[in-house]
């Protein structure tokens, strides 16, 4: 079979390592049945895998699935035919990306965590939630003060993480790593 | 010489990737070749008459067929050489199919391996020796291994035709999984109403010697002429005075889980016939849970017996018995649902197999038939039956169990008749119905109300959420055909576990000289037209042992096999090897590497003369003797340096031809 | 011949029962593989002496493959078990003669495992591409 | 033994009294920790999310500041962490392809780092297989008798393969738990994610998500719920106000880390282990363990076989 070039099944065949394994896909509902997150998912993995099957791309990089997957391999490991399924879900992000076709505040999410990384060296919980909260959902994070006073009484929340002391050395490397990965 | 060559088109599946014309046309001007022609099917009676024909005609005195595997035509082309007067050994196949055309998709790389091949074939042939095939009687008794339905079946069959049968069987009774099923799909006939008459007249033939509590050790010998060990386990029951009374299980004060007739679903004594209609109706005594044997104490067995038929002394008996035909029907193990723990067999009291289901709606079972949950008193409201546990599954088994779509309907079929205000769900990928009546089977339990969910179970678990769920196991699955995670509560499960090979098919197969594939089931000489005989011949199998399948198709393989044991038998002789060794005894030094290094001890060291010496009836013709003799001088007829060398060398050489570059000095 | 379109020349000597049977099932599945390999059936891989394997890389062979059943699983009982013995102290007398042992494979391969055959091939040929064409190489013969 | 110590990012915050009781139970065990000089964050989830290569590029500085002679395994107390650390060493191990570029990356830096020359392991699995569960019991003081202690591993510990436990029913938690003397029962959803970062996303599918976890260790009477992961602690025990207000249910579940109970077996003063740390109080458990009466007093009545009931299968041994 060939596949459309550029489509997002091509690209998970041919960029993600036993991605060529999607191929083979039973359409059993295991990896959605054992999905946490599944009913909060546009589609879950299943559903998601017969679209991408199908050629409809845009729908497929719209979904929130994989913003909405929380990486815990449950899906992985149970699958019957050994699909990468957890791996492809962050194929999925990567190239939702690339495309700038996506929706929800997840990438955002992951761009604060990024950008503290890259800040500090490290990352801190709270200040993350704190920070992305207050950037997206200011109510939400306004319900969130209780729990973090919580964790502030307890000597948990820190406002700022320690910067670590090579923090050159660090962006070198991953000034290069995008250089390289682009 | 004169040498004539056949290229066999087998329709596309050879000349689509060889160009057969070419090498035919190649060939002709080969050393010695006479003829070379190409055939559409050269197997066919018109491509076997062709080469007839030409034998007559050109005075072939050498034939090389071009087709697909030895394994597949060698015997038919020997047949239409001698046919034609021409010693059969005068003629070589190049396997251009198996080892060609069908490995490689570009046609001139194809095209120019079947030409070396050719030429290798043509080159060896040459060195070809007339071989007299020499014949040996048949031993006109037959052993059959495993007394399940397969087992049963081959027995009879051969036992009526008047032949002499071992049955040997592990369990101290026959009958194997057949015996433990309620009723049986698609028809819903009692398991037993139909099995027990047929296990009856196999336990009481004339022609058949049942060895139950017994496993067969050794095999040695070949097609025909087999001798065969058989360890016939101490049963602690003097069988001729034994009346199968019964009484001693009844007074047996030791009660031990039931694991292999009852599934674990219940229980059984210590001294115990598996099941009321056992056959051969005496108990035996499982020395394991034994009070006497472990502690030297208790033998009421002993004290009721009224025909003082216990004998605790008794032991072990090797028997050797010489047989023609040997037919392995060995059956499956269910698969073990605790491997799955996310359905928390053996967690959840309420989590059940298949089989343990099957004893469980059976009338004789540990709950007279009815369908209760593990506590034995309350009754389900709903059930689920999970498809495919352990099956379809790359973790587990790849294959399809092919059984289990059907015995899950019959589940769903005997809860809404014994509880018919369950609720019964079956979780399923696909239903797999494709026998005759097993659709309409289906029709009619979907008119029965079974709600079908289509998506494989992940999970099933005891933490309610709800109120609804309080109490209950809980499945969650993916209903994909409305795409949306759902969590059924039920009262109780059933896991429709799949058919594994048995856990020791690997040592069978050793045992049988027979090979197993890739899931451990064994392997038939041709997956399509030759189901029941295996790459040994006089070794049958049947049944489920060779992949997962339901009774009418055991039965049918058994009945199958026992034909071809017939068959040889009634022939009544069988081709010798005539591919065996011999010593030159002018070369021999008598240095005894070869008799050391012979697996079958087929070479005798004449102390007198000081040489080695083949005994030819042993020589299974397997070559190690000649790569360890240090003086090079065991010939291996049919495989002799010379003709292997020359068919190096025809290949060789081709290949440097092909190049357009000649030999290197 | 320009040296990148170089082909080995492999010959293949299979046991009857295990290793031919294998070839035959990666035919019946339709597995692809180089086509280097030319193969020659023996009863047992204990038939293979190593007179044969040094007369085959005299012939111009670019490699040998001895393959036979799994030990344990040999039809004549233990042929596989003198062709295990004899090869290892065999491959390091090659090396001594000035043919890299790297060219001769000897492995096992069961009927159920046409797959497995066809990746030995595979990994065998891109093996010998990575070496110098045998021919003229050998000053034996 | 001595072990690189890679404490990652929330040890400095959250799960402070993860990374301190550790080092008292590491210490009490003879596990020499030698701290990475200068880590950096592991990326979590998140970075992998983005962008893959810098991903790697990152958790492979931490492996690369190690000196793999000296110490040839690295430990994480944090489920992801380890993950990661794997991860990153096995990809690059299996294809030659990222490990040259993650080594580029490195070479920006001055660093470099050979595959498979730092093997990642978990605390939990240093303990249970390095120490083994009979040198634990050789340092115990007190049995944990009298508590009901459920093992909560999270989705890492087992995943996505070849870790040290199995994926889908470890043993490793329970086995340590229950050689401290606790009840330990078999808890089902042990191996159920706890949503990680969902808590940012959406509190609806996370709290759905927490409430199956405590509601089933509620239902096995848990006096605590054992963990070895920052996030899991942190998502159970933080928001499970927000559960109980959200659900309607009244789960005072406490969330402690497997390093603290250790301590308390190995007669380490409750302070020191900060169980007050903790959202959720732990003072009802302590209590109750102080007030529990001598495991040797407690009878085991053994279990008398019901007339009716059919027999349960046996649990398949680990
Ligand atoms: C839950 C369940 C329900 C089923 N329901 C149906 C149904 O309704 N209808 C249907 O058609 N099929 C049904 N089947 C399938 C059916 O069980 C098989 O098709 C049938 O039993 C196969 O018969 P067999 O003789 O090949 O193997 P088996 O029944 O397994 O018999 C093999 C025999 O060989 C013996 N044995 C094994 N190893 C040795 C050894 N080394 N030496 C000596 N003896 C040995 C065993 O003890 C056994 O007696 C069901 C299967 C299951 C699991
Ligand atoms: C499109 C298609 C593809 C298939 N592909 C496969 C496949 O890939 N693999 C597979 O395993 N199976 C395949 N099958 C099934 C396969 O064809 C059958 O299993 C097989 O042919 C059955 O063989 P048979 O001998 O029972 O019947 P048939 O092949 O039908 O032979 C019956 C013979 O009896 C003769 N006959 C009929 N009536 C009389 C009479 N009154 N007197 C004398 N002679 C009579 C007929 O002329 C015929 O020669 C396929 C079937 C179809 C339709
Ligand atoms: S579990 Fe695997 S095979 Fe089944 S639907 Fe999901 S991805 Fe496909
Ligand atoms: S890894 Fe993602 S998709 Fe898979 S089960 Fe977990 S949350 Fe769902
Ligand atoms: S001889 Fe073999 S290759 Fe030729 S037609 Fe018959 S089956 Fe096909
Ligand atoms: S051994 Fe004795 S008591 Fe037991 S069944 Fe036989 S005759 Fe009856
Ligand atoms: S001696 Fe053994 S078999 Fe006989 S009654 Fe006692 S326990 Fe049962
Ligand atoms: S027969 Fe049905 S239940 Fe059994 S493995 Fe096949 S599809 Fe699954
Ligand atoms: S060929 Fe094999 S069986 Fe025959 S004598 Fe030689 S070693 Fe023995
Ligand atoms: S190995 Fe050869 S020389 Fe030695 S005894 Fe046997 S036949 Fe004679």
């Amino acid at each position: 079979m060939t596949l459309e070039p550029n489509s997002v099944y091509e690209k998970i065949i041919t960029e993600l390592p036993d991605g060529e394994k999607l191929k083979s896909c039973l359409q059993c509902g295991n990896c959605t049945g054992s999905c946490p997150s599944a009913t909060d998912m546009d589609y879950a993995p299943r559903g998601l895998f017969a679209l991408i099957a199908a050629g409809q791309d845009e729908k497929v990089l719209r979904a929130n699935t994989f913003w909405y997957c929380v990486s815990c391999y449950q899906c992985t490991v149970r699958c019957p035919q050994e699909i990468p399924i957890t791996d492809i879900m962050y194929h999925l992000k990567h190239q939702a990306i690339e495309k700038g076709l996506y929706t929800t505040d997840a990438k955002d999410f992951s761009g604060t965590f990024i950008g503290m990384v890259e800040h500090f060296g490290r990352s801190f919980e709270l200040g993350l939630a704190a920070g992305f909260h207050l950037l997206h959902h200011p109510l939400e994070s306004v319900k969130m003060a209780p729990m973090a006073l919580g964790m502030m009484s307890r000597g948990r929340l820190k406002l700022l993480p320690k910067r670590i002391k090579n923090m050159g050395q660090l962006r070198a490397i991953l000034d290069k790593a995008k250089e390289i990965g682009a | 010489m004169k040498k004539g060559v056949y290229i066999c088109h087998c329709g596309s599946n050879i000349a689509g990737t060889v160009d057969v014309e070419e090498v035919s046309k190649w060939a002709d001007d080969l050393e010695d070749v006479a003829i070379s022609r190409d055939y559409k099917f050269m197997c066919s009676s018109l491509g076997q008459e062709l080469i007839e024909k030409d034998i007559e005609e050109y005075g072939l005195d050498r034939v090389v067929v071009a087709s697909c595997s030895p394994h597949m035509h060698e015997s038919t082309f020997r047949g239409a050489c001698q046919r034609a007067g021409l010693n059969p050994y005068f003629m070589e196949m190049a396997n251009i199919r198996e080892h060609c055309s069908w490995v490689h998709k570009d046609k001139e790389a194809g095209t120019e391996k079947s030409k070396a091949l050719v030429a290798a074939a043509l080159s060896r042939v040459g060195h070809h020796e007339p071989l007299v095939i020499q014949y040996a009687p048949v031993d006109k008794n037959t052993l059959v291994v495993g007394g399940g339905i397969a087992g049963i079946q081959a027995a009879l069959e051969i036992a009526n035709s008047g032949y002499h049968v071992y049955l040997v069987e592990r369990e101290p009774s026959i009958g194997g999984h057949m015996s433990q099923l309620d009723k049986t799909f698609p028809t819903l006939d009692c398991s037993a109403c139909i099995l027990t008459p047929r296990m009856f007249e196999a336990g009481n033939h004339e022609n058949i010697t049942l060895l139950t509590y017994s496993e067969v050790e050794n095999v040695d010998g070949y097609i025909g002429n087999f001798e065969v060990r058989i360890r016939k386990r101490a049963r602690a029951i003097d069988e001729e005075a034994c009346t199968g009374c019964g009484l001693c299980e009844e007074k047996c004060p030791i009660s031990v889980v039931d694991d292999v007739f009852e599934a674990g679903l219940g229980y059984r004594k210590a001294v115990y016939r598996p099941f009321p209609q056992a056959v051969p109706k005496y108990p035996v005594i499982d020395r394991e849970n034994c009070t006497w044997y472990q502690k030297g104490k208790c033998r009421l067995c002993e004290k009721v017996c009224p025909t003082d038929a216990i004998d605790f002394e008794q032991e072990d008996e090797i028997l050797e018995v010489k047989v023609g035909n040997i037919i392995v029907a060995t059956g499956y193990d269910a698969f073990d649902a605790r491997r799955i723990p996310q359905y928390g067999y053996g967690r959840y009291p309420n989590v059940f197999t298949g089989l343990e289901f099957e004893r469980m709606t059976n009338a004789a079972g540990p709950t007279t038939g009815k369908v209760v949950l593990r506590d034995g008193v309350n009754v389900p409201e709903s059930v689920a039956i999970i498809h495919c546990v352990g099956s379809r599954d790359k973790k587990y088994n790849e294959y399809c169990s092919a059984v289990c779509c059907m015995y899950s309907l019959k589940f769903a079929h005997m809860v809404h008749d014994k509880l018919p205000d369950a609720k019964v769900y079956n979780f399923y990928i696909d239903i797999r119905t494709p026998a005759k009546g097993y659709e309409e089977f289906y029709h009619r339990l979907l008119e029965e109300g079974t709600i079908f969910i289509r998506g494989r179970a992940a999970s099933i678990s005891d933490v309610a959420l709800t109120v609804e769920e309080e109490g209950k196991l809980i499945v969650t699955a993916e209903d994909t055909l409305i795409g949306e995670q759902r969590r059924i509560p039920v009262d109780m499960a059933i896991l429709s576990t799949g058919l594994e090979a048995r856990h020791d098919s690997q040592e069978v197969a050793r045992t049988f000289s027979i090979s197993i594939d890739k899931n451990g089931f064994f392997r038939e000489r041709h997956p399509k037209l030759d189901p029941v005989a295996t790459m040994t011949g006089g070794v049958f199998i049947a049944g489920a042992a060779q992949g997962p399948r339901d009774i009418p198709s055991s039965v049918a393989q058994g009945a199958a096999a026992a034909a071809r044991v017939l068959s040889i038998i009634d022939k009544g002789e069988v081709e010798m090897e005539a591919a065996t060794a011999e010593v030159n005894d002018l070369t021999c030094v008598g240095c005894r590497m070869c008799v050391i290094s012979c697996p079958y001890e087929a070479i005798d060291y004449l102390e007198d003369r000081q040489k080695a010496e083949v005994n030819r009836a042993l020589c299974k013709g397997c070559g190690t003797c000649v790569a360890a003799c240090p003086s090079k001088s065991i010939t291996l007829h049919h495989f002799t340096d010379q003709e292997l060398m020359a068919q190096m060398t025809g290949a060789m050489n081709a290949l440097f031809e092909i190049d357009g570059v000649l030999m290197p000095a | 011949m320009p040296e990148n379109s170089y082909e080995p020349k492999i010959i293949g000597y299979l046991c009857n029962w295990c290793s031919y049977a294998g070839a035959d099932g990666a035919g019946l599945a339709r597995i692809e593989y180089p086509p280097n390999v030319k193969i020659i059936r023996v009863p047992c891989s204990g038939r293979v002496s190593p007179e044969m394997v040094l007369r085959t890389f005299m012939q111009g062979a670019d490699g040998v493959m001895v393959l036979g059943c799994h030990i344990g699983d040999c039809h004549y009982g233990n042929g596989n078990h003198r062709t295990a013995k004899r090869f290892p102290v065999y491959t390091e007398l090659m090396d001594y003669m000035g043919i890299p042992k790297e060219r001769l494979w000897v492995q096992w391969v069961s009927a159920s495992e046409g797959p497995i055959f066809a990746e030995v091939v595979a990994e065998f040929t891109e093996r010998l591409r990575t070496m110098p064409p045998m021919r003229g190489k050998l000053e034996v013969g | 033994m001595k072990y690189a110590w890679y404490p990652g990012c929330s040890a400095e915050g959250n799960s402070f009294a993860y990374d301190e009781t550790s080092r008292m139970i590491a210490e009490a065990l003879g596990i020499e920790f030698q701290e990475i000089d200068d880590w950096n964050c592991c990326g979590a989830t998140e970075y992998f999310s983005v962008n893959q290569l810098p991903a790697y590029a990152l958790v492979a500085r931490n492996l690369a500041l190690i000196n793999a002679e000296e110490t040839p395994q690295v430990i994480a107390p944090c489920s992801a962490c380890y993950i990661n650390l794997k991860k990153t060493d096995e990809k690059m191990a299996k294809y030659e392809q990222l490990n040259t570029e993650v080594n580029v990356a490195l070479a920006a830096g001055n660093l470099s780092y050979e595959p498979g020359a730092v093997k990642s392991r978990h605390f939990l699995d240093v303990v249970c297989n390095d120490v083994g569960y009979e040198a634990v019991k050789e340092k115990m003081t007190q049995s944990l008798a009298g508590l009901t202690l459920v093992p909560y591993y999270g989705c890492y510990m087992g995943r996505p393969e070849d870790n040290f436990d199995h994926p889908e029913r470890p043993q490793t938690m329970d086995t340590l738990l229950k050689t401290l003397g606790a009840d330990v029962p078999d808890y089902s959803l042990k191996t159920i994610c706890c949503g990680g970062h969902m808590t940012q996303l959406s509190a609806e599918a996370s709290l759905r998500i927490l409430r199956h976890l405590l509601e089933g260790a509620n239902q096995l009477n848990a006096d605590a719920m054992v963990v070895g992961c920052p996030m899991c602690q942190l998502n159970l025990d933080a928001y499970q106000k927000d559960v109980n207000s959200a659900y309607k249910t009244n789960y005072q579940i406490p969330i402690v880390y497997f390093s603290q109970v250790m301590g308390l077996a190995f007669g380490m003063d409750p302070e020191t282990l900060m169980f007050e740390r903790g959202i959720v109080s732990s003072k009802a458990m302590l209590e109750k363990w102080l007030t529990a009466e001598p495991a040797s007093k407690k009878r085991r009545r053994r279990e008398k076989r019901d007339k009716n009931a059919l027999p349960m299968p046996k649990q398949l041994e680990s």
